[in-house]
């Protein structure tokens, strides 16, 4: 057993039932990606103690919190697991100071430390120019979770009642609800998915600072590939309730194993005949090379869709992976264009939507596409 | 047309009233006796109720035991009782020769019957029921969700109760508080039963009201109005958060 | 105790009301008392005789506390007949223009003295009232056995340790009878009826405290004639002697 | 704890019971008239409550008028008024001589007293406000954003009431009826006053307890156990779902 | 007062107001994006009808719906306006194929029309082979729901109450319920923010086709630009509870007029000196060209983020707009990586994150940066 999280288990819901085995060590970040119904929230729910598991256990810092074999379980208000969950859930009869403060204040109340009784509610937090009629913290812990709210732009809200937050600002109390609870181990399921641009960019600029900070394991869920590869050092890709690959984010992206984990990493898995660095695509004229050169026979070779660059003319000094093609389809997806890419290879490539005004792109539209060998990768199997 | 049914009554009532000597009736010393062991009775049973009740309510609606159906009817039980019976059941549990009662007076001298504690447990025998059930549908009807979550956050059980479960059925157990203060202070069979009648220890405002309707008829209707109108300010009064506001 | 009360036993067969006709005032058959709930007991005792002797009534008591009566008079309600042993409702009654006619006495109860078999708290005189720690009950003041009770303390000049004035002398019995009051101050009749459960302690001149049982035409009736009968039927020497037999006394 | 408080009543009551001869008992004419016009009561003045009741409360709930307040009140003193007291006005208002009661008589010869409508009023009177004051208090704790979204999608207010609003509250709307259910079976003093105590007509089993207890105590207890066994019978049969179960 | 909706109006709540006027013709789609907070949902509350207005109005297909002038308010359930709301709203007693007849149900309810009485549950619609308890439409309605279901991937979870359903797919059948109800409006608020890109795909694929036979207006909200910019005909910003810009996408990713429109839409604006199509920048040597030489004075000259190409080493035949500059920051954003330029022009460039990999980025690298002149526009007005 790790220091950080370690999990092995199985949790089973009435027509459901979730396998998965990770570790995360602490400080570090797994990030668990996965289609919706994959069972992403269901392994939340067991990690954070709402749901015991049926098989195998889950540990952290070196102790159990639950395991099936010996009937131990340790209850969610003693795991320390501070859970953003996917719906906000914040106490609609409790203002957002309160619900942000509420992690503290259950924990000093059993610990009786440095907080007050009720009747001293009239003290606020320094700094704080909102009254805050039902604040119970005082001093310093007060002071920490005031800035915590300011950091991440709470401040203004601090008096409101959930019932007047947007949608957004709900789940940003949420977030820092969960960062405020001094967890061991921090979950973060789909923390992101109702913020805007500005405040996603600086919550997850926010939320970088506080994780370098912390030295627990964190567990962060996204639907949304870019936000799980940027903030975790390890993906778990969840699919139907089991995990089809872990690695880096960068093994992920350059060597999905699995048809979603390559949709999800926007990489496209290709079936060839590999024989010293060479690809034939069967069927097909086109070769490609590949700078691994260890792999032979029938493998899966992957490529980046961003990896690809498309060319109205045979570019000049063109490397060797080169070749004519026509445009099948245009997708805008977020903020880059995805372009399908017909015969002799069906590869998709993701584009700046600017790059297909440049190029004049439409579908039937003839282009040359390349790529580079460094970027032409081996995946470890064949399981399309 | 249903609050007619209420109001009709009370006006009938209300006129038949005789408000010449209203004052003097109020200022007997019946009258005067009775609201304060009514008072003291009611709003003791209420706080006896609350601290036992919700706690019961809670088991019902959130363990699961073999029985735990039989129990919850058993609940009701008090509520079909007719009082006189409740009182007689009462009697033969905890009263001087009762299976509880006499082994305990005989032990301490403790007599629960003529005494305002007797008062009080008759109170609370015929109204918990009210605050059980009332709580109990409540909890089953609420979101558990953010329980879940205050309970990832570290409270513990009870303070999960205080600061979570209990604000979100608020109005319910006001409503459940409200049933329970004004069964208590309508309380008649069960306490003269149990706890009899005497003046000054034990005869709540109902009690005056029966008695008084043997003799002096216009006198009987005057503390009724009293009654009626201690519960109305009282419930008029109540906060609005306290009876039903989120 | 007793057997299991056979309310409606006898009730007029069919043929009995065939006869109904013949007995002058009794068109409709039925005929309504409303009669105070502590006379349940004499009610179950004379009821086959109603039945015997007057043929074709079909008699409905309603059974209530005598105040609850009186509202109901006053309010209309559809009665022929009130029994009660208050006499003071039924003077509320009379002054209010509800009856027809002056209430008949027909019996006369006294106060006695009972205390649980076996005389648990030793009781033997009027003194032994007044030690403390004594469980004594008496009726409240508004019902005519706690009327009695007071006057009978005045004029002996004893204060009792009294802890409660029950509303209703049947609840009074039950408890001395049940062991929750060493003492009660009840009726002759209670005394005697329930022999077996409760010991009468004989006082000074108790039996002198007596109240009436009064019956009397309500005015609103429909059916005057069999009220009337019905009445008289209680002065009758059988149903008398029945009486008598429950140790009331005539008047 | 609580529940001892329950439970050792009713066991004493159940060892002080006649076993031998209960069968005799429950098959007289008197215990069987009194439990099916208990029933029958109680039944009918459920539904009359529910069908009243449920718009009141919501009324109550959700609309703002002046005086709102005050009819809250209104609406639980029958819970305070003593029941002899409410038995008196409701006769006050619909006797024979009453207010609505008396231009009712005399234009069409109707009378509700001393007849089954006259218990089932009675029974209503009293029981009416343990559905409304429930109802009250989870309508007033309902999240009410899934109602707006029906309406968005085009249902009726009556149409959101019977499949959004009341499945939501079902646990609590069926605590109430319970509450108001038992409340009427027990009812002893409004009726008697009211509807007064005839045999076969309008003697409910707490009349029938109440006449038996004077001359015949064993039979008292047994036709309590009656009224007991019947409610912890339908209590326990009744599916969890109608009384607290999503 | 167009056929399709027209609103103007402004509506109060307690600390906040919103003041919007838009026009959405029959069959078009409006964007409406904003930050959170900003007043989309209240704007879906006035339109829906669960917040009146209290100045102006809205009209929908020639009527009044609200009109604080003449009091007029047609009730929401009056309005056929159908509203997938942010949060999924689902009635949590009824099944998922319950839920998503509910609207076809409690209408056909008032108009007497095709369905049957609550006995006959046991009728399926032809094709379903899940048990469908509590069904009460019949023939083609229920074939047409049942469909509409399929289309969107519901169709298995028909039997399911919403408290089973994971986030992603308890947002689906909001979705589809708003869908299905045969609105004459359709209001759409962020509709895919808990889905995985494989759904999100194919929901957006089903959701053009849908909108592509829909004859009435939709309003689509989304904090993701790509989701409104590529459904979307036309885009309004909101702001702090004001309309601040409206037009085409392609409008507002030109020109944006706002500081938050131009994050919004991935776009740089720079307050330069224009004269004859040439821009100077204060305080720095650098010049731009642009191809607008009809702008002249101090003007806010806007980029696309997108448009910026980045070299390592100066671009041969460069074109004219070509600056060495430097590599400031560097932050993944989604599926793209953004990049910050510092002197003498600080810009964001968003390039794929391969180009980072490939140009060997981090802080501090020297870069050539350059644009076309086509690419550098001129914005109406200068409101930063
Ligand atoms: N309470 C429940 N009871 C039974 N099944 C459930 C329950 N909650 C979720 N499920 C089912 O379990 C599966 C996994 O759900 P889960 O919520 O873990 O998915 P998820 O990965 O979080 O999806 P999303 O991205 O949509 O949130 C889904 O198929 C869902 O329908
Ligand atoms: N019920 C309410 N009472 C008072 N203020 C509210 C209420 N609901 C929302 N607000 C406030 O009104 C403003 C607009 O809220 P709204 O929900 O319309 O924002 P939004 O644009 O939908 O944001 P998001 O993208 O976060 O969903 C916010 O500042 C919010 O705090
Ligand atoms: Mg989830
Ligand atoms: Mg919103």
């Amino acid at each position: 057993m790790t220091a950080g999280l370690s999990a092995d288990f199985m949790v089973v819901r009435s027509l459901f039932s979730v396998t998965a085995g990770f570790e995360v060590a602490p400080g570090s970040v797994l990030g668990l990606v996965g289609s919706n119904g994959s069972g992403k929230s269901t392994i939340v729910e067991a990690i954070a103690g709402l749901l015991p598991v049926s098989k195998g256990s889950i540990g952290l810092e070196g102790a159990l919190l639950d395991d099936a074999a010996t009937a131990t379980f340790v209850d969610a208000r003693h795991r320390h697991v501070g859970v953003a969950f996917q719906e906000p859930r914040l106490f609609p009869h409790m203002s957002v100071w309160e619900n942000v403060a509420f992690g503290i204040d259950a924990r000093s109340r059993r610990s009786q430390s440095p907080w007050r009784p009720r009747r001293s509610q009239q003290v606020q937090p320094s700094g704080s120019t909102v009254d805050l009629r039902s604040m119970r913290l005082r001093g310093q812990a007060a002071d920490h979770i005031w800035s915590l709210m300011e950091a991440f732009g709470l401040s203004e809200l601090a008096a409101r009642r959930p019932t007047s937050l947007s949608g957004g600002q709900a789940q940003l109390v949420s977030l820092v609800r969960a960062l405020a609870s001094e967890p061991r181990l921090l979950i973060l399921d789909e923390p992101f998915s109702a913020m805007d641009v500005d405040v996603r960019f600086n919550v997850r600029n926010q939320l970088s600072d506080w994780l370098s900070s912390f030295s627990g394991p964190t567990v962060l869920i996204s639907h949304d590939a870019g936000d799980a590869f940027v903030l975790a050092d390890q993906i778990a890709v969840l699919e139907a309730g089991a995990i089809t690959q872990s690695g880096t984010p960068d093994d992920i992206r350059r060597r999905p194993t699995t048809r979603f984990a390559a949709s999800l990493a926007g990489t496209n898995r290709v079936t060839v005949d590999a024989n010293a660095g060479v690809l034939s695509i069967p069927g097909s004229p086109l070769t490609l090379l590949t700078w691994d050169h260890t792999a032979a026979g029938q493998v899966v070779a992957t490529i980046p869709a961003e990896a690809i660059a498309l060319y109205t003319s045979q570019p000049a000094g063109s490397p060797r992976n080169t070749w004519s093609t026509t445009v099948e389809s245009i997708q805008q997806m977020g903020s880059v264009v995805r372009v399908g890419l017909g015969v002799p290879l069906a590869l998709a490539v993701d584009v700046t939507p600017s790059s297909v005004t440049e190029l004049g792109l439409v579908p039937g539209s003839a282009v040359w596409a390349s790529v580079k060998a460094t970027e032409v990768n081996i995946a470890d199997g064949v399981n399309m | 047309m249903a609050v007619s049914l209420f109001v009709l009554p009370l006006i009938a009532l209300a006129s038949n009233a005789p408000w010449s000597s209203l004052g003097q009736i109020y200022t007997s010393p019946v009258a005067l006796d009775a609201l304060r062991i009514s008072a003291i009775a009611s709003i003791t049973a209420t706080l006896i109720c609350v601290v036992l009740g919700v706690p019961l309510a809670f088991v019902l609606a959130r363990t699961d035991f073999p029985g735990r159906r039989i129990v919850r009817a058993l609940v009701v039980l008090p509520m079909v009782l007719p009082p006189v019976v409740g009182g007689t059941a009462l009697l033969l549990a905890f009263g001087r020769r009762g299976m509880v009662g006499g082994p305990l007076y005989d032990a301490t001298g403790l007599l629960l019957p003529y005494s305002m504690w007797g008062v009080v447990l008759a109170n609370v025998f015929v109204a918990m029921p009210f605050l059980v059930v009332t709580v109990y549908g409540a909890l089953r009807a609420l979101d558990r969700r953010p329980e879940a979550a205050a309970a990832t956050l570290g409270a513990s059980e009870a303070y999960i109760l205080r600061r979570i479960t209990l604000p979100a059925i608020a109005p319910s157990v006001g409503a459940g508080v409200v049933l329970c203060w004004a069964r208590a202070l309508g309380e008649f069979g069960a306490t003269v039963t149990f706890a009899g009648n005497l003046e000054g220890r034990t005869q709540t405002l109902p009690l005056a009201v029966f008695v008084t309707l043997g003799s002096d008829r216009d006198g009987a209707v005057a503390i009724s109005l009293m009654l009626v109108a201690v519960s109305v300010t009282v419930l008029i009064a109540l906060r609005e958060r306290w009876w039903g506001q989120l | 105790s007793e057997p299991a009360r056979q309310g409606s036993d006898p009730t007029p067969s069919a043929s009995d009301r065939g006869d109904a006709a013949t007995v002058p005032g009794l068109r409709s058959g039925r005929l309504d008392v409303f009669a105070a709930a502590s006379l349940t007991d004499v009610f179950t005792t004379i009821e086959p005789m109603v039945a015997r002797r007057l043929p074709g009534v079909d008699l409905d008591v309603n059974f209530a506390g005598s105040s609850t009566l009186r509202e109901q008079i006053i309010a209309g309600a559809p009665a022929d007949v009130i029994v009660s042993a208050n006499r003071q409702i039924v003077d509320d009654l009379v002054d209010g223009g509800a009856i027809d006619g002056a209430p008949t006495v027909f019996a006369v109860n006294s106060l006695t003295l009972v205390v649980p078999s076996g005389n648990p708290g030793e009781i033997s005189s009027l003194d032994d009232l007044e030690r403390s720690g004594l469980l004594v009950g008496v009726c409240a003041a508004a019902v005519p056995c706690g009327v009695l009770a007071q006057e009978y303390f005045a004029a002996r000049g004893v204060t009792p340790s009294i802890v409660t004035e029950e509303p209703d002398v049947r609840t009074l019995l039950a408890k001395v009878i049940s062991g929750e009051l060493d003492a009660g101050f009840v009726y002759r009749t209670d005394a005697l009826a329930k022999s077996e459960a409760v010991e009468v302690v004989e006082l000074p001149e108790i039996a002198e405290m007596t109240t009436e049982y009064v019956a009397a035409r309500v005015a609103q009736s429909t059916h005057p004639d069999a009220g009337q009968g019905f009445i008289e039927l209680l002065k009758d020497p059988q149903v008398q002697a029945i009486l008598l037999d429950q140790g009331f006394v005539l008047p």
